[in-house]
């Protein structure tokens, strides 16, 4: 499954959802908004593309990781701290595929998927990130 | 023609959400986004002061990424779309 | 929490629950039962033993990776296909500290610690793992 | 004195999960092994043949994993528990 949400993960019923009797392992990436002196996080996402390029990640993580499955479901809108940002899961029948594959798809991400965070802070200012 | 100019997180607060251009037919996107404002600090959000894009902006037409080339060479048509991107942020 | 249980694991909530605000990434690996010609597996541990080493392993991890918080649960008795395993959860700042982290304990748990696993065919066979 | 000896998974159903040797005092956990079991087939799970314990066998006293050189060397004292494991496979 591959999304971009306002709505937050149901973390667990995505794990189970994902998985299948070929696969020895899943490895999950959760993202949460930490406090580093902020009280929100603001997410912008261009949304068709982030989602065309999602799914392009999670086929080159699957070619290049040899996986069974893929998830990709990231939040846009306001998040406070503590909350879930991202959730993927890398699905492969052993370790190793799993954490390389899971891996690949968080750093693709972060390279070049249309999605932008502001800090809020409890003053209420705001800053984007570069 | 017309072409429209969408942008995101920071840009889209200097840049605005959507805006409609009307140029001559033959413009590059460089051409079109150099007519998107004209105060110096919204023109230097996107080129550098020897007047090219500023490498970490992404441009998109019709949904597909612009290389730095292609920004310059490409010949948009009536009803094209281009999208600004500052660098992202997210996961 | 760290456990050796017969009990199945409610992943969702020992994510929620492992959760807090410093942490900006919690890597999870799942393990679980792959059908690679097999019915089931028998997990069989010295809990007693295993229970301080994975005590070990997570201060280990902790130290090493700079984790803000560790889980690991490993299930013992009959577990069928497509059953879940093991769960580790690493929580840290950034992510990079959490896939070794939780990288670590993986192969750390795989080196020595004592539960081992008996392969259950659908013919009733059984044979364990050397 | 007596020495308690446990054993898991593959040799658990060789040497059964628990037994009682009675033995010599300072007797070390090598020697208490030794007598564990007469059979052939049954030493050669835990002797290599020149005599040493397999590499790949795992002894703990009083749930502490000892080295090559404890096994052979350490002095058991009465009420001790020895315990062995075959190569772990869990995770």
């Amino acid at each position: 499954m591959i999304s971009i949400q306002k709505d937050d993960i149901d973390i667990g019923a995505l794990i189970q959802q994902s998985r299948n009797t070929h696969m020895g392992a899943q490895v999950v990436f959760v993202g949460t908004v930490r406090d580093d002196g902020i009280e929100a996080i603001e997410f912008e996402a261009d949304r068709t593309t982030a989602i065309a390029d999602l799914t392009t990640i999670a086929a080159e993580a699957t070619e290049k990781h040899g996986l069974i499955s893929v998830d990709i479901i990231h939040r846009d809108g306001l998040l406070q701290t503590g909350e879930t940002i991202l959730v993927i899961i890398a699905g492969s029948a052993h370790r190793e595929e799993g954490f390389a594959g899971c891996r690949y798809i968080i750093e693709e991400i972060k390279r070049y998927v249309p999605i932008w965070k502001k800090d809020i802070t409890a003053s209420g200012d705001s800053r984007w990130h570069d | 023609m017309r072409i429209t100019i969408r942008s995101f997180a920071r840009f889209r607060e200097i840049f605005g959400t959507e805006k409609l251009i009307e140029t001559d037919s033959f413009a590059s996107p460089k051409t079109v986004l150099s007519l998107l404002c004209k105060e110096k600090e919204c023109r230097d959000t996107l080129f550098t002061p020897d007047g090219t894009l500023h490498p970490h902006i992404t441009i998109t037409l019709n949904g597909r990424r612009l290389s730095t080339g292609e920004t310059d060479e490409t010949t948009l048509a009536d009803g094209d779309t281009l999208v600004i991107y500052p660098p992202v942020s997210g996961g």
